[in-house]
């Protein structure tokens, strides 16, 4: 629920005061990332039986974790309210591929 | 005994509305109260295009013959009444015109978060209603306003393609809307304002924005799949290739079953607010109708395949459909046993507001239990795709969204244009509209139950059906003068009505301690909150010497 | 939109020049902006989510047939589309800091290296989209797809309408996610002309952290749809 | 207009009096809870109108009693809920020895198939008292089969097998209806179902010599060259289809499914997609080299395979065991 009960324009600190998350700190984030596209590739040449996709959207999860709370600055955001909206969003696309992967999964059960 | 006290204006003071003149400051504005009227124009005449079909297809069903008009006239008739109503009536009505007018008047701010965008949003719906216009002009689609794979893909020939492109362009109007509503609640209220005094018109909005947001765009992807396979034969949906048009119901409903919840929840919020005004009492149980309209929103998205009972999805998933669209009916009854818990010890007042709270709650009442006749797996069975289901979704439709439309602008009127409207009128209306509603679609919960199936032009040979279908023709014809009514009168106060004070209802809500019509910032000094929502015992006792008007 | 002079509202004179007149400070209006974004994010989230739903089920239903189409696309190429991607949200977020730093040159080399790789990304895609064409992939009325063996059982054949409808969603996905790429690029060099104007300062730089954003998201979608489209049953 | 108006539906099937009985549960407990909703509007509105002088009284609310108006309708709401569940699988699960109709929708007609071989258009002779199977497919679009009299509704849907049964309890001609929105002539698609005494339906049924459908089946299975790899014999290179419908399957990817309509048929259109284990995919696939009818009757053979050998109908001398077994059996 929108938690942010505080008066709506208290002086919140200035936006520019971003914490100084250095350059460097990009560039590593960037090589594990291209470390990870890597990975995905050898592992999908790897036979894992039923685990190939599982292990291909972990990989791709870790990654889009590290896009969104580094490079779109999630991880040093002040307020809670970004991270509530992307859970959400999250939340609603979950809702929609596991009820109607209830329909599809249970078809062949009659 | 009306309750609007009025007062005459000494000095034409300048609003929002005589500040500018001119064909551009009305298209290129940017003020969240002049795209408010420039939607409740466009939403009026496309209510009037959809209530035209809504009166030949009940003048076709008042012979078992199919004799008014051909059989695939008929079922452009329906698929248009029902594209019209849905995407360019009862989806933008109450967010776009009392939503846009009022939220950031209710929260004490100056404009909605992004104005501009907003005016791309009243754009997008013109432009997509433009479409549909050009659409139904020049031959229709035929596929019913579900537009169900493969009869809209790969066995019709009407203009599937165009009709779905104009709602794709409209739907981006309610996203842009929705988007705009919460930044604005989140970022611009006013000092003091904090969540638990917001009226709860401005939570009714925020969980029909957060619908809007996270379901129009899985409709918007479905559209450009059933234009793609018709156009370029992608063949997703095609049962020849392998596809199963039960995804298209999956992605279609979705959507399709929150946005019900997009035309529902605001009619709440208004009905809340005239409730609470015109009973001089703070609402029962805040915190659980606001919460309620939350878990709406949340549970509206878990329910939707209890459309699809007898489409073919397995016993197991309408097992699962089934017991969450019982638990999305908890909120909604909360709310009306809260609106009913509110009049106790109220000191009520019966204006023509207060007559459409009164008929949208037994109007949603009958309609929300209904739903629980189609969310038992055993019945739906039998009265799905019948007239059942047609009467279960207009009353919470036409009974419950658009009585609480109408309440709403009767509610906000002098505020709006400064004008009071005739009140004798107004309840003639109001009686009209629910006695004609009833007349219309009570028929049809018997009729379907008899059977009856929906989109049929032609019953003559079940002519035991034709006594329900005349009464409800009937009642369709009362119901259509009740709406022609409040536009008349609207219109009329424009020019002739009694100059409206401030706050004729005095009713809480920062848009009421404002000018009426508003300034175009809406207030002279920004205002700073330190009183609780629905503070009526305040303003009662301040205003213990009553002034006695004759209305 | 004329920002009419402020009446009674607004008595110190307006400090700011890129200050809104309904907002009473920077800070609400970034917030407000970037707030704005992520709900737009959101909603391009459910856009795809749609597109993820079908593929989900389809491939459920059709692995044969769609690990036999997925590998008639090069992964080479997927692959270096991924690479080039992620080096792209580098130079974005080198964009976002340089712009934040107020250092110009940083701010318009980046801009300027991140629509170079944009157009490299949409170079790749169109060769990748021209092969298909070739091979008659393109669902429609000339699709092709015969006497192709599933991966793992070289005799059996991949059935043609399963086929049919991996393309079908392999190229409204990634058409959709260029689309989407050329949206950003053009985004991208009008923020390269507004900071060439110098319009960007450390006080008001919220068009460079959108565009970010947007970016970000963008190589988020790629992200998931490269193994998913790409790598289907590589091994066999 | 007004000689027959009736108010309620023709109760006319087994599944009819369970829909009824939940229907007026619903109608008493919405009744009830409008009743006791608009009583109490009625007397507030009454009771509190606005008198000069008399302010209202604030109340902030009470949890307590939030919470009992939300627990107690769920309560109810559970109720409902299984009783529509428990009356819903019913529906579902049509009874093992049923006789089976097939059925295949085509815009704007339904074409019906008995399994002992009788083709009707639009209409449907069925005994009262036997349980009745519909396997249902359709050609073009989506259509629904409704028959209200028994409270029944199937869509059917195009590429593959819908199912749905019902017993009829009481003699006469009930509505057929299409429910689901299928185009022109939708409400033009519209029949009956014709419910007789079993004397009479032997004697309308005999009227008509065709074979039955299994037995085409049979021809059909022999043309199309099937039986060359699917042998009852010798191992061919096909899978035995002796025995096979209902029973589990082990397929070559390790799934196990049950051999149901379904899977026949789309092992028929679609061989690759489902194959037995220890078999080679060599299968071709005879999608459009089929039309819906002979798919039927291919299916309704390899169900003839797996009933127990007594009353298989594969020898002429089948039909007339059918016959007598068909007058034995006794009216529910």
């Amino acid at each position: 629920m929108p938690e942010d009960t505080k008066l709506s324009r208290e002086p919140t600190e200035p936006a520019h005061e971003h914490h100084e998350s250095s350059l460097t700190g990009y560039i590593v984030i960037w090589l594990i990332l291209l470390a990870g596209t890597a990975l995905t590739v050898i592992a999908a040449r790897i036979d894992l039986g039923r685990f190939n996709a599982a292990v291909a959207l972990t990989i791709a999860t870790i990654k889009a974790l590290l896009v969104a709370l580094f490079f779109m600055h999630i991880k040093g955001a002040h307020e809670k309210l970004l991270k509530l909206v992307v859970i959400s969003t999250i939340f609603f696309l979950f809702i929609l591929l596991t009820l109607s992967m209830a329909d599809y999964g249970t078809r062949t059960w009659s | 005994m009306s309750m609007a006290t009025a007062t005459i204006q000494p000095v034409e003071r300048e609003n929002y509305l005589n500040k500018e003149y001119g064909v551009g400051s009305w298209l290129f504005t940017t003020d969240h109260k002049r795209i408010a009227l420039l939607y409740l124009i466009s939403i009026t005449f496309f209510f009037f295009i959809g209530g035209f079909f809504a009166l030949l297809i009940r003048l076709e069903l008042l012979t078992p013959a199919s004799d008014l008009v051909q059989a695939d006239t008929y079922n452009k008739l329906f698929t248009m009444h029902g594209m019209v109503m849905v995407f360019f009536f009862l989806i933008p009505s109450i967010p776009a015109v009392l939503g846009n007018f009022l939220v950031p008047m209710m929260i004490g701010a100056k404009d909605l978060a992004f104005p501009r965008i907003n005016l791309l949003s009243w754009y997008l719906y013109i432009i997509g209603g433009i479409m549909m216009l050009h659409c139904m002009l020049t031959g229709g689609v035929d596929t019913g306003w579900t537009f169900y794979t493969p009869f809209s893909t790969a066995y019709s020939n009407t203009k599937i393609v165009e009709a779905g492109l104009a709602i794709f362009v409209t739907g981006f109007s309610s996203i842009l809307t929705g988007l705009n509503f919460v930044v604005t609640i989140h970022r611009m209220r006013a000092p003091g304002m904090t969540w638990s005094r917001l009226p709860l018109f401005i939570w009714a909005h925020y969980a029909t924005s957060i619908i809007q947001i996270l379901g129009t765009p899985v409709i918007a992807i479905t559209i450009v799949l059933v234009a793609a396979e018709r156009a370029l034969h992608l063949g997703i949906f095609d049962p020849r290739l392998g596809g199963d048009p039960l995804l298209f119901q999956h992605l279609f409903w979705f959507y399709s079953h929150p946005a019900v919840y997009i035309m529902i929840l605001p009619s709440m919020g208004v009905v809340t607010e005239i409730i609470a005004c015109f009973a001089r009492k703070r609402i029962f149980g805040y915190s659980f109708v606001a919460f309620s309209s939350i878990a709406i929103a949340v549970f509206g998205f878990l329910v939707w395949a209890h459309h699809m009972f007898v489409a073919g999805i397995s016993v197991y998933a309408a097992l699962v459909f089934s017991l969450l669209s019982y638990a999305v009916a908890v909120p909604s009854a909360v709310k009306v046993f809260n609106w009913t818990a509110t009049l106790y010890k109220g000191s009520i007042h019966y204006d023509a507001p207060m007559l459409y709270a009164f008929g949208f709650i037994g109007l949603f009442t009958m309609g929300g239990l209904t739903g629980l006749f189609l969310a038992a797996l055993g019945i739906d069975v039998h009265v799905t795709d019948t007239y059942f289901v047609i009467a279960h979704f207009h009353y919470i439709m036409v009974g419950g969204a658009l009585m609480g439309y109408l309440g709403g602008l009767h509610f906000w009127w002098p505020k709006i244009s400064g004008r009071l409207y005739p009140e004798g009128w107004a309840r003639l209306a109001a009686l009209i509209v629910f006695l004609g509603f009833n007349l219309t679609f009570f028929p049809q919960f018997v009729l379907g139950y008899l059977g009856m199936p929906r989109r049929y032009a032609d019953y003559s040979h079940m002519p035991e059906f034709q006594v329900l279908n005349v009464l409800s023709t009937a009642g369709a014809t009362v119901l259509g003068v009740g709406y022609l009514l409040p536009m008349l009168y609207f219109l009329w106060s424009m020019r002739y009505g009694k100059p409206a004070p401030d706050n004729p209802w005095k009713a809480a809500g920062l848009e009421w301690m404002t000018t009426s019509p508003p300034t175009t910032f809406n207030f002279e000094t920004e205002p700073v909150v330190t009183w609780e929502a629905y503070n009526y015992d305040e303003i009662d006792s301040a205003h213990k010497q009553e002034v006695k008007v004759v209305g | 939109m004329s920002d009419s002079t402020v009446v009674g509202l607004h008595h110190e004179e307006q400090h700011h020049p890129e200050l809104l007149h309904h907002f009473a400070e920077p800070q609400q209006q970034e917030d407000s902006a970037s707030l704005g974004m992520w709900i737009f994010l959101g909603t391009e989230v459910m856009f795809f989510g749609g597109l993820f739903c079908a593929y989900l089920i389809y491939r459920l239903a059709y692995f044969g047939d769609f690990a036999a189409a997925s590998q008639t696309l090069s992964w080479k190429l997927g692959a270096t589309n991924t690479a080039v991607l992620i080096c792209s949200s580098l130079t974005v977020v080198f964009a976002v800091y340089a712009a934040q730093q107020g250092k110009r040159t940083m701010l318009i080399g980046s801009l300027v290296l991140t629509i170079i790789l944009g157009f490299a990304f949409l170079g790749i895609k169109a060769t990748e989209y021209a092969e298909k064409f070739e091979k008659h992939h393109v669902p429609g009325p000339s699709f092709q797809f015969d006497n192709v063996p599933v991966p793992g059982h070289p005799d059996q054949m991949a059935n043609r309408g399963h086929a049919q409808i991996y393309f079908a969603l392999y190229f409204i996905m990634t058409g959709l996610h260029a689309l989407h790429m050329i949206i950003g690029i053009g985004f991208f060099t009008w923020l390269l002309f507004a900071a060439w104007r110098g319009r960007f300062t450390p006080e008001y730089n919220t068009p460079v952290e959108m565009g970010g954003l947007y970016w970000h998201f963008v190589d988020i979608v790629w992200i998931y749809l490269f193994p998913l489209l790409y790598l289907i049953d590589l091994h066999k | 207009m007004f000689d027959n108006f009736p108010l309620w539906p023709d109760r006319a099937s087994a599944a009819a009096g369970n829909v009824d009985a939940l229907f007026i549960f619903l109608l008493i407990v919405s009744g009830l809870m409008s009743l006791l909703i608009f009583s109490a509007l009625l007397y507030f509105a009454a009771r509190y109108r606005h008198r000069r002088g008399v302010l209202a009284e604030q109340i902030e609310g009470s949890t307590p009693l939030e919470l009992t108006w939300s627990v107690v309708p769920f309560m109810v709401f559970m109720v409902i809920f299984v009783w529509g569940a428990v009356v819903f699988f019913k529906s579902r699960t049509p009874p093992r020895d049923s006789t089976e109709v097939y059925v295949v929708a085509k815009q704007w007609m339904w074409k019906l198939e008995h399994s002992e071989g009788q083709r009707e258009i639009n209409e449907l002779h069925v005994p009262v008292g036997r349980d009745v199977k519909l396997i249902m497919t359709s050609q073009d679009v989506i259509h629904s089969f409704f028959i209200p009299a028994f409270r029944m509704k199937q869509d059917v849907l195009p590429g593959r097998y819908t199912l749905a049964w019902f017993r009829a309890t009481k003699p006469g001609t009930y509505h057929l209806f299409c429910a689901e929105y299928c185009g022109t002539q939708h409400s033009g698609m519209i029949g009956s179902i014709i419910v007789m005494e079993p004397a009479q339906f032997e004697a309308w049924m005999s009227g008509s010599p065709a074979g039955p459908l299994s037995a085409s089946g049979e021809k059909i299975f022999a043309e199309l060259g099937c039986v060359t790899c699917h042998r009852a014999d010798t191992p061919g290179r096909g899978p035995n289809l002796e025995g096979i419908f209902g029973k589990p399957v082990q397929l070559e990817d390790g799934r196990t499914i049950t051999a149901d309509e379904n899977y026949i048929r789309e092992s028929i259109l679609d061989p690759g997609s489902k194959v037995v284990s220890g078999f080679k995919p060599v299968m071709p696939t005879f999608q459009g080299l089929v039309s819906e009818e002979q798919l039927n009757a291919l299916v309704a053979y390899v169900k003839s395979l797996s009933q127990p050998v007594a009353t298989s109908t594969r020898t002429a001398a089948a039909t007339q065991q059918d016959n007598s077994r068909a007058a034995g059996s006794q009216v529910q």
